[in-house]
């Protein structure tokens, strides 16, 4: 690496042409992000602009970053959005109408004020300042300089990030889970539950034909007194109307003939 | 003058003083002889008084005074106020009569009282008093005096609101303490501007300054008229006259002791004490004769109008010091014959109020002269010490009020000068009015036909009343010739208020043609009275068909309606008013603010709608604010 | 081609990031924004990495993206409780900070 | 033993162990807080006694580093006033636990807390007085609120909690006012000296220019104002005395309102001279007003048919004797500085006594209506009399001990400013209608309904209220060990003005 390639201010050309492609991209990929209605295409163009702004890490000389950019958000986290939308319901639109008197204009007013004023803050700001590089601080390799960087000097910052991520973890698990509204019932609980409930019978329905002449599913159980037991039959028979009464079968003696003209 | 010390003055005070605790704090235990401690109290001191005189008589006149020294009371910087008491010549004469008087009193009240629950409490009040009264006229100091003059208005106070149970009783005393304060506030800046012109307070002190000219005629104008302020107050002088007529709501003993023979005279004694002051400021001095003058004619006419017999007297009483009030205006000369009224006056008022408490004991506590009529046969004593009372009173020689009032016309006309004749015919038309009341008075009372209510029984009051007022009304007699007999009083206390001046004025009219006078005009007054109303029956109630001047006259010259259409109904409203300002105004400020504070954060508050989008759009702005700054800041 | 131009980048989708948070009611594409705008925040440290020429800037992003990872765990926790009550996932509908 | 600090520690001790004690030990809870604080008011007298009367400036000093980095120390000491309002605190406090036995049931906390706080109360007033760093002053000034809050808020009547917050808010008004104006003296003491201080003697050394005392100045003073109460600054007097308990009141108006005054003649004129004198008559109109506002603002509660409350009419007359107490500050002489001085504490007796027999009337009769009284003193002579005793001194009575103090300061007044010490003199005949009105209403005429079986004072009242009458009674004959006290410091407060002596006389 020569002194005059630190100095410089320019990228190289290359480096340009990716710029000039991808940044459109990215930027048309977030306005997009802005205007479409449903959530998961939201979330689909923010991948892309995700993936986009790995590839500018990786220009930008930071290899272990744009790696980590795509294996944690777009993979990791956009993965998680696309669970919660699942949860949520993956067509829920969003209505574009605003009902916030006066937010939609206020809001963009800002936006673009925020950015216009950093842009123009930014600018002034770097006025004649030389573009270093990274050749020097990547001399051992990109991922051995932030290595040795984490492991040293932010060696705690890093813990209590671990200490963050492990909090964010059994937080998550703690708004997530549902306590159950009461204790479970036990058996006990149950059968006496069944007992009072005085319309169900305690054991059980009572099968079809049962007395009856007949033991199709059709043929409703005879209760004593010769009357049928309409709980002994499925609804949907009755709703049909196949529902047959028990004098269709009544006791006839029958003789041989009448056996014999059927 | 270098005075002497006594070791004894304090027992003067101390003796009623610890007495009036004493039956103060003792409780209902002393009941059954509460009376007997507090008159053997108000006696000792008496004696003690004797004791006192007959060494002061002892020594010759120039260092009579004696002082006795308690402690330091007072004491910052330069104003140094001793507990110092102070006997001299005139000093005596009022402790004489407090003390002597107000042991007879003690004793009268003994049986007038006897039926009173209170009783126990009534002597102590009544030795609270004498002891507040005694230190008035023996503090060597103004502040001292101070002291005892406002303890003899607390007195006074506790006294007339005794039967406070009646609320008008007990606003007839609020309304003399609150009439004294006036006064006081006269002899508070007395006290200041004798302190800041002398840097002292004492009467040696600032008698001393003025010989030494360190005070200009202003000042002591002021502190004239300061002092003129409060012996108005406190004798019931005009215009603060009003509550002496309401103050014969106390008991009759009351009225004898301290509406008529003491209290009230204290406006006469500040004024001589003061000589020194007067002397050297002619306004002040003739401020003095002028309320004299007024009261003297303002009580005069009252006394003609009043059917009630204590508030006839009282009005006298107004007007006899009147009388006293213009002697001490008119100088030197006029000191010690304002002295010898006031004696003589002591004893023969206090005589014929004690006569009048015997009468309204004999009649259910009747005051109403139009119900009395021939009570001189049922109570033959009380009209006889009555009597005397009145003939001197009147001014018949050889009575004491003769020699007294006449030296004071006397020294009325010769004041000099128109002055001195405009004087002197006030003076001799009081004395025609009161010639004329007074023997109202007596007809009303003790003459013409029976006019009682059908429950009275009249009779005679028992031995422990008329004593003392035999005693008195033989003081009444004999006092003025003895006073007045080669100028004795006059030169017993030329030391103390008379000491420069003995060049002896040119008289206007010689003694004898103004004695002539005199006696010219209570025999015209007593011949209307007893024209009026000696010859035909008096009605039983006042008749209403009478003109403008009587009823105007019956309404005490109007004093209450004035007090109270100039001074109590506009600070009723200023009260008010102040109320309502106070809480829509002062208070209201405070509130309005904390409202003001509510309303705004009540519109403010509708900004905060709850939209997450709302706040963050906020955020965003004030960012953009910031980065507008920044950039403004860095162009 | 001048690094500044990432920067200016950065700051378009940071304030595309912003106008979303502020305009959709959604509050997972609420919540995809501001993970636009930390993006955004990234790029300008890892530019500015570059820039400087020492690797701090990056260090900075990675630990951005750490804390992210957290914000979006439980963020999106936050979400499914608040959906689960309310049946709905729009941030108006939760008001709740008004009296 | 002569320490501050452990006289002051002695009463929170004692609250800590009422605050350790178990519920519903009440009785023991009261008898613990009286013996406390009567071991605190012999402790005080008996440091009283080794006070060196000649000595002018602090003595007891003690002098701790407290945040070295702001140069702020715990300092205490004391001369003659602060001795003399610390003493008044530590005699009243058991008499006030005396008279107050059973005044704390029903209140929204236990019995225990509510003598707690007052024992609470008399550290912070130890302290307060006792500072002689200014920052420690402020601590205690503020910090003192606390207690009183909750004693109005948790045990008063009526509207307890709105006049509560009303004394907070007036009182945080001003403090703030005062704690601008204390960082300011320091920046100022940082400038000019060598390191900058709180320390009041130090303070006083600084030379401020015009413009800048004037402004520091008000702040402290709108402070003292709102304390003392001034006119036009005193409406939360009222309605924090009709809703505390009269054993609240008693310590609100007879002490911890000394502080005001207090705090003007030790930090207003010793702090900034010029600015005393410059604004000296603005705040004598002031105390005028005060005077006689005050005094017809009594009147109208002891006039008003229905509503005349009794408590409110002793706080508008402490507003009329406050008035007097700061014409005398203002006056600048010896005899009205001597007599401000001594008036506080004749004031702090006199209003205890009215306050305390006001309270046992109210719960005697369950009322705090003036015109539901009438004819007491045939029904209960002994509080009647005490109640007339107590406010003949109020009306300035020669012979009882307020006279001294408001003859002293009229006298000293009129070396100086002939005029308004006329005025004020004038303001003693509406004191006697705002004393006797009530008198007459309550304890003369008729028995009125429902006064026929009020009970006299118990022998625990008379107890408690037998030492104040005594004080009051010999303090009007004899003052002069009160003076003694008092007038090396009077004299040393003016010598700091650098003002030509008029002292009167010639």
């Amino acid at each position: 690496m020569n002194i005059a390639a630190i100095i410089q201010n320019q990228t190289s050309h290359a480096e340009s042409v990716l710029f000039y492609l991808l940044a459109p991209i990215t930027v048309i990929c977030a306005v997009g992000m802005l205007l479409v209605k449903k959530a998961v295409h939201s979330a689909l163009l923010l991948a892309a602009v995700m993936i986009s702004l790995a590839i500018f890490y990786i220009l930008n000389e930071a290899p272990f970053l744009g790696i980590v950019q795509i294996i944690v958000y777009t993979g990791a986290v956009m993965m998680l959005f696309l669970f919660i939308l699942m949860l949520v319901g993956v067509d829920s639109a969003d209505s574009l109408v605003e009902t916030i008197k006066a937010q939609r204009i206020l809001g963009i007013f800002a936006a673009v004020g925020v950015g216009g004023l950093l842009i123009a803050l930014v600018s002034k700001g770097n006025l004649g300042r030389p573009l270093v590089g990274l050749q020097m601080a990547n001399g051992d390799g990109n991922v051995q300089g932030i290595a040795r960087l984490i492991f040293g000097q932010y060696v705690w910052p890093f813990e209590v990030v671990s200490a963050l991520l492990i909090t964010a973890a059994l937080g998550a698990m703690v708004l997530a889970h549902r306590e159950p509204d009461s204790d479970k019932k036990n058996q006990r609980a149950l059968s006496e539950e069944r007992v009072r409930q005085s319309s169900q019978p305690v054991a059980g329905l009572p099968g079809p034909g049962t007395f009856a002449r007949h033991n199709a599913v059709d043929i409703p159980a005879l209760l004593p007194d010769g009357t049928p037991a309409d709980l002994s039959v499925s609804d949907v028979i009755g709703a049909r109307g196949h529902l047959a009464k028990p004098g269709d079968f009544k006791f006839i003696e029958t003789t041989d003939e009448d056996r014999e003209g059927k | 003058m270098s005075l002497g010390t006594s070791s004894t003055l304090v027992y003067l005070i101390a003796i009623p003083l610890f007495s009036s605790a004493f039956l103060l704090l003792a409780g209902r235990a002393l009941d059954r002889i509460g009376h007997l401690i507090g008159t053997a109290a108000s006696a000792s001191s008496f004696i003690v008084a004797l004791f006192e005189l007959n060494k002061m008589l002892g020594r010759d006149g120039e260092s009579r005074g004696v002082t006795q020294h308690l402690f330091t009371w007072i004491n910052v910087g330069s104003f140094q106020v001793d507990a110092t008491l102070l006997l001299d010549q005139l000093s005596i004469c009022f402790v004489l009569l407090i003390t002597g008087v107000g042991t007879l009193i003690h004793i009268y009240s003994i049986s007038y009282m006897s039926h009173d629950i209170d009783r126990r409490r009534f002597f102590a009040f009544l030795n609270l008093f004498i002891a507040a009264m005694l230190l008035l006229v023996l503090g060597n100091s103004y502040l001292n005096l101070y002291v005892g003059w406002e303890g003899v208005g607390l007195a006074s106070y506790l006294l007339i609101g005794f039967w406070n149970q009646k609320p008008t009783y007990a606003t007839a005393a609020k309304k003399a303490f609150v009439a004294n304060r006036v006064g006081d506030v006269g002899l508070s800046l007395a006290v200041m501007i004798a302190f800041v012109q002398f840097g002292s307070v004492t009467f040696e002190g600032v008698a001393k300054g003025i010989e030494a000219g360190s005070a200009s005629s202003t000042a002591l104008n002021a502190m004239g008229a300061a002092i003129l302020l409060a012996a108005v107050g406190k004798s019931a002088q005009f215009p603060l006259q009003a509550w002496l007529g309401d103050a014969m709501a106390g008991p009759t003993p009351v009225s004898a002791l301290i509406h008529a023979a003491t209290m009230v005279t204290a406006g006469v004694y500040l004024i001589s004490r003061s000589h020194f002051v007067f002397d050297n400021a002619p306004t002040a001095q003739l401020l003095v004769v002028i309320v004299g003058a007024i009261t003297l004619l303002f009580g005069a006419v009252i006394g003609m109008a009043k059917d009630d017999i204590k508030k006839a007297l009282a009005a006298s009483t107004m007007s006899q010091i009147g009388y006293m009030i213009l002697a001490t205006g008119l100088g030197p000369a006029g000191y010690a014959f304002a002295m010898m009224h006031l004696l003589t006056h002591g004893f023969f008022k206090a005589g014929m109020f004690l006569g009048a408490g015997s009468v309204m004991h004999g009649m259910n506590d009747e005051v109403d002269m139009r119900k009395y009529g021939a009570l001189r046969k049922v109570m033959p004593i009380t009209f006889a010490t009555f009597g005397l009372g009145y003939l001197a009173i009147i001014g018949v020689p050889p009575f004491a009020g003769f020699y007294s009032k006449d030296k004071i016309i006397e020294t009325a006309f010769n004041a000099g000068g128109s002055k001195g004749i405009i004087l002197g015919c006030i003076t001799l038309l009081g004395a025609v009015i009161t010639a004329f009341y007074m023997t109202r008075v007596m007809l009303m009372t003790f003459f013409g036909t029976k006019r009682w209510d059908s429950a009275a029984h009249p009779h005679e009051s028992p031995w422990l009343m008329t004593i003392p007022m035999i005693l008195l009304s033989i003081g009444s007699i004999t006092t003025g010739f003895i006073f007045s007999n080669g100028d004795r009083l006059k030169n017993f206390l030329a030391p103390v208020v008379d000491q420069h001046h003995h060049e002896h004025e040119a008289e206007l009219l010689a003694p004898m043609v103004v004695s002539g006078l005199a006696l010219l005009a209570v025999a015209i007054g007593i011949s209307i009275a007893i024209a009026k109303y000696g010859r035909k029956t008096i009605p039983a109630s006042a008749p209403t068909d009478v003109t403008i001047w009587t009823k105007i006259a019956r309404r005490d010259l109007l004093q209450d309606d004035f007090n109270e259409n100039v001074f109590m109904r506009p600070g009723q409203s200023i009260t008010r008013v102040l109320a309502y300002l106070d809480k829509r105004v002062v208070d209201g400020a405070v509130s309005g603010v904390g409202a003001m504070t509510l309303r705004l954060a009540g519109d403010l508050r509708k900004t905060q709608t709850g939209y997450v989008r709302s706040y963050a759009l906020l955020i965003l702005l004030g960012t953009v604010a910031v980065l507008t700054a920044i950039l403004v800041v860095t162009l | 081609m001048n690094p500044m131009n990432y920067i200016y980048l950065s700051c378009i989708l940071f304030s595309l990031g912003a106008a979303g948070v502020l305009l959709r009611r959604n509050a997972i594409v609420v919540f995809m924004c501001i993970e636009l705008m930390l993006n955004a925040a990234n790029l300008a440290f890892v530019t500015f990495s570059r820039m400087n020429g020492a690797l701090d800037g990056q260090i900075v992003a990675f630990f951005t993206m750490v804390v992210a990872a957290c914000e979006v765990v439980v963020g999106l926790a936050i979400i499914v409780t608040i959906y689960r009550s309310r049946r709905s996932a729009s941030v108006d509908d939760a008001r709740l900070l008004r009296l | 033993m002569n320490s501050l600090t452990i006289l002051g520690l002695l009463p929170l001790v004692g609250s800590a162990a009422l605050f350790l004690l178990p519920k519903g030990s009440d009785l023991l809870a009261k008898q613990v807080a009286l013996g406390v604080s009567i071991v605190v008011a012999i402790a005080g007298l008996g440091m009283a006694f080794s006070f060196d009367r000649s000595v002018t400036g602090f003595q007891f000093v003690e002098k701790h580093q407290w945040i070295p980095a702001f140069g702020i120390n715990y300092a205490l000491g004391v001369d003659g006033i602060s001795l003399l309002l610390i003493l008044l605190a530590l005699v009243l406090t058991p008499i006030v636990i005396l008279a107050c036995w059973n005044e704390a049931e029903g209140g929204r906390w236990s019995v225990k807390n509510f003598f707690g706080l007052i024992l609470i109360l008399e550290t912070m007033i130890v302290g307060v007085f006792a500072a002689t760093d200014i920052f420690l002053f402020y601590v205690f000034f503020e910090a003192m609120l606390v207690p009183v809050y909750f004693l109005i808020g948790g045990y008063g009547t009526g509207e307890k909690a709105a006049a509560a917050v009303k004394f907070l808010l007036y009182s945080l008004f001003g403090g703030l006012l005062m704690l601008a104006s204390i960082i300011g003296l320091y920046v100022i003491s940082g400038n000019q000296l060598k390191a900058p201080t709180f320390d009041i003697t130090e303070l006083s050394q600084l030379s401020i220019d015009p413009v800048t005392q004037r402004m520091l100045f008000l702040g402290f003073f709108i402070a003292f104002a709102i304390k003392a109460p001034l006119w036009p600054f005193h409406t939360w007097l009222p309605d924090a005395a009709r809703a505390a308990t009269p054993g609240t009141s008693v310590l609100l108006l007879g002490v911890l309102d000394k502080v005001g005054t207090y705090g003007m003649i030790r930090f207003c004129l010793s702090l900034f001279p010029e600015a005393s004198k410059e604004f000296g008559p603005t705040i004598i109109v002031l105390s005028l007003i005060s005077i006689f506002y005050g005094a017809f603002l009594a009147i109208s509660q002891g006039t008003s048919s229905g509503d005349g409350n009794i408590k409110a009419l002793i706080s508008y007359t402490s507003i009329s004797h406050f008035g007097f107490i700061t014409l005398g500050i203002f006056a600048f002489t010896e005899q009205s500085h001597s007599g401000a001085t001594l008036y506080m504490i004749n004031h702090g007796f006199s209003t205890a006594a009215l306050f305390l027999i006001a309270g046992w009337m109210i719960s005697r009769r369950k009322s705090e209506r003036i015109s539901d009284f009438g004819g007491l003193q045939r029904v209960t002579p002994i509080m009647a009399w005490s109640f007339f005793i107590a406010g003949m001194s109020s009306l300035a009575l020669p012979g009882l001990s307020s006279f001294v103090s408001e003859f002293l300061v009229l006298v000293g007044t009129f070396a100086r400013y002939p005029i308004p010490a006329i005025i004020g003199t004038i303001g003693i005949i509406f004191a006697a209608l705002y004393i006797l009105i009530p008198v007459q209403r309550a304890l003369h005429g008729p028995i009125a309904p429902g006064n026929e079986n009020l009970t006299d004072l118990t022998l625990r009242e008379k107890v408690a209220i037998a030492p104040v009458i005594a004080v009051i009674i010999f303090f009007g004959f004899y003052p002069q060990p009160l003076l003694d006290v008092i007038n090396p410091a009077a004299s040393a407060t003016l010598s700091a003005l650098e003002i030509t002596g008029i002292t009167g006389g010639k």
